[in-house]
């Protein structure tokens, strides 16, 4: 198959989700994935506003400006829920209690660095929100991106060119073409899309990638792009 | 004398501020923001303030109001970016040199005004160590992994929202309002509250989120719930 | 007047409290003062486990177990009154909200040292309990204790002999014969039961005393001992 | 699979504990304490445990079963003094060095086992210092005044008492039931809710005091409200 779309790549990403698990999605891409939790897992979607069970948006006419998530969407809430103030909700996710946290990335490094925050656009103010939390504070952090830049370039690296998130946190990626571990020898491609050759991968990726032993076919239902 | 923290208005409510002031406010997304008080606070005036504000530019807020009119000396954020390419007003002052900026993680802007409040100067934690936001920092290794050294953050003055006030101070929110106007409220000398409906009976107890000892004044605006 | 009974040197300090003010009372005799509130001042106490407004001690028959101050007494709440955690509370003692804490003292230096937890009784287990977190805390610390030992040596001294549970925290102290203010320059007394002249005072005292130029006799209404 | 936190029997909630485990007990004043959970513990008899508990010795919680029966090696408290001239039987191991101590101010102790759930390995307080038990701990000044350096407490096992729980976890509380319990469960790797009633509904979200994320296993054991 060709490239993933967001919303398979958002639903690929979904898949590995443990039952059970409280989940923070970051801003831009990953919050799709809450459109394609499995059904047979029960999942806590936590905002960093405070929110412990984020439901779905709220239907028009419904919204309560007072009810909104990390992006401002104004929303309802999960069977279960509970809200806390953002000092409850960063202790949260600062001492270790969400499993995974899925993030944008513009760039991992094959140690684990994360960075999403600061593209070095000149003069435009830095947004760093709670994306520092996240990734120094979460059980889990899987980056969820493409593979390479709109010119081509890559995006898994040795070291990072752009600024921190955080050092050594990242464990998954999930991308367009490839899902890849991040492992204590560096990246490891788990999941690959067909037609894409081991060299392929590696011409496309900034720092040395191995191919597991059981590499599978990356694959996603027809889903349409927004 | 019975204690009755009602104000009859927010410039009453806020009462007289002075130049130089640290000032919180409390919001996120659109829930939370005291924007009837951030008016009144344009309208008092005081200059070369401290804005402390999860973010400087948020468009549901009005601190850009407090930014554009050039009260604002320096802004302590989480979130500082305009939307669009375009340089906002906050921008424009920042590339000028002329408005001073602290970018903190978010957790670390809420736990710091938490300490302010609760007593602790000084507490360490992993969030942007390894990173710009952390450089300079003091480092220290807990249990084999590196932290950083945070400081508390207090105020002069926090403006917060919520949904129902009693005449003791006691706040109630709705749902995600109460954000950082719990932590803010404790963090400042004088913290104001923002809200639908100020009763003269008191909120039960097991429905105050916010005790009245850090509740100085209280402003009724009505609206909607 | 003679010397001030127990429920009289209460009835004294809860004179000086202030109107909408927030005062902790520590166990043993400070807890009498809460008997003794001035009834034109509203007054909050709060109480270490978490009550902002404790009210009167329930009725029998209405006693509710989970309803308890700092004393394990079952008690009632006060109009208005809130109720938090363990975290919270102390946060509001540590973080500067208590106006004034009124606690019992072994013995006071004149430099406001307090030694009010530990009387080194051998063997015996030691009981700290939020007595360092109050008198660290609050914003004014007030002792409430017998003048002198029962072998009639001093309590108020140069620099306390029993473990210390804060630094230079007291600013007053009332007593059965006098009420003293812990100033830069020391002891003063500002208020002094009839018949106790200032070398008797003197005498009893371990450290310098000053008598304040407008000392006032010290006085309470006739209240029974318990 | 549907989330459902409800366990049959209090030694199933609490499930295997392993000798030198570090357990947190919650209770103030007769209000919190786990006791049907306690002796649950008591009959899975792990040994060389640490207690982390307000008190070592109150006469309304059951620690002090855990004590005599030989299985406490250490414990840290705020409290540790039986009541009367004689010794307790805490007070007899201790003298005869066969337990070990750690006494700390109660706003410390409750601050380090929040910073234990919340990712903050030490924070700096001014309570205690000055005196015996901030002695050789590390000083620092902060605004002019010392402070002391404290570390955070974690546990493996926290046994809480609340009012209601639903099969999400989330607890509620009654009047000052809470005490240590909200911070014990966010510092422990196991927490053990016993309540008075456990629903299979949800807790409407206003009514929750303990978010379910902090809770592992909920345990009904009846009683009046």
């Amino acid at each position: 198959m060709s490239a993933l779309n967001r919303n398979q790549m958002a639903w690929r990403a979904a898949q590995d989700l443990p039952d059970g698990g409280v989940v923070n999605l970051g801003l831009g891409m990953p919050v799709l994935v809450s459109n394609y939790m499995p059904a047979d897992r029960d999942i806590f979607l936590q905002s960093e506003n405070g929110i412990l069970g984020v439901g779905p948006e709220a239907a028009p006419g419904k919204e309560d400006r007072n009810l909104v998530d990390a992006g401002s969407r104004r929303i309802t809430l999960r069977d279960g829920a509970s809200i806390v103030d953002s000092v409850n909700s960063f202790a949260m996710i600062r001492g270790g209690h969400i499993d995974v946290t899925i993030l944008g990335a513009f760039e991992v490094a094959s140690n684990g660095d994360l960075a999403n925050w600061d593209s070095r656009v000149p003069n435009k103010g830095p947004l760093v929100g709670g994306a520092m939390d996240l990734a120094a504070g979460a059980k889990s952090t899987w980056a969820l991106m493409q593979y390479n830049t709109r010119d081509g370039g890559p995006r898994l690296l040795e070291a990072c060119t752009l600024p921190l998130t955080a050092p050594g946190c990242v464990d998954w990626i999930y991308t367009d073409i490839a899902v890849v571990q991040v492992t204590a020898d560096g990246f490891v491609a788990c999941e690959l899309i067909e037609g894409i050759s081991a060299e392929d991968l590696k011409a496309r990726t900034g720092a040395p990638i191995a191919i597991a032993g059981d590499c599978k076919p990356l694959m996603a239902p027809a889903l349409d792009e927004d | 004398m019975a204690i009755d923290k009602r104000a009859a208005s927010a410039v009453e409510g806020i009462g007289p501020v002075k130049d130089g002031a640290v000032i919180m406010f409390s919001g996120f997304g659109g829930a939370g923001f005291a924007n009837v008080l951030q008016e009144a606070l344009l309208e008092i005036g005081p200059r070369e303030i401290t804005l402390v504000s999860n973010s400087a530019t948020h468009p549901y807020s009005l601190t850009h109001k407090l930014i554009e009119a050039g009260l604002v000396a320096k802004v302590i954020v989480s979130a500082a970016r305009g939307r669009g390419r375009d340089l906002s007003p906050f921008e424009e002052l920042w590339r000028d040199g002329k408005i001073e900026l602290e970018c903190v993680p978010q957790g670390t802007f809420s736990e710091r005004i938490r300490a302010g409040g609760a007593g602790i100067p000084a507490f360490y934690t992993a969030a942007g160590y390894g990173t710009d936001l952390g450089a300079g920092k003091e480092v220290r290794e807990f249990n084999g992994r590196p932290h950083i050294l945070e400081t508390a953050i207090t105020g002069d003055l926090a403006l917060i929202r919520g949904d129902r006030a009693d005449r003791y101070g006691n706040v109630s929110f709705r749902y995600t309002q109460m954000n950082f106007g719990t932590a803010m409220a404790t963090a400042c000398t004088h913290t104001v509250a923002e809200v639908r409906e100020a009763q003269e009976n008191a909120i039960p107890h097991h429905e105050v989120q916010l005790p009245g000892v850090y509740v100085n004044s209280v402003v009724a605006v009505g609206g909607e719930a």
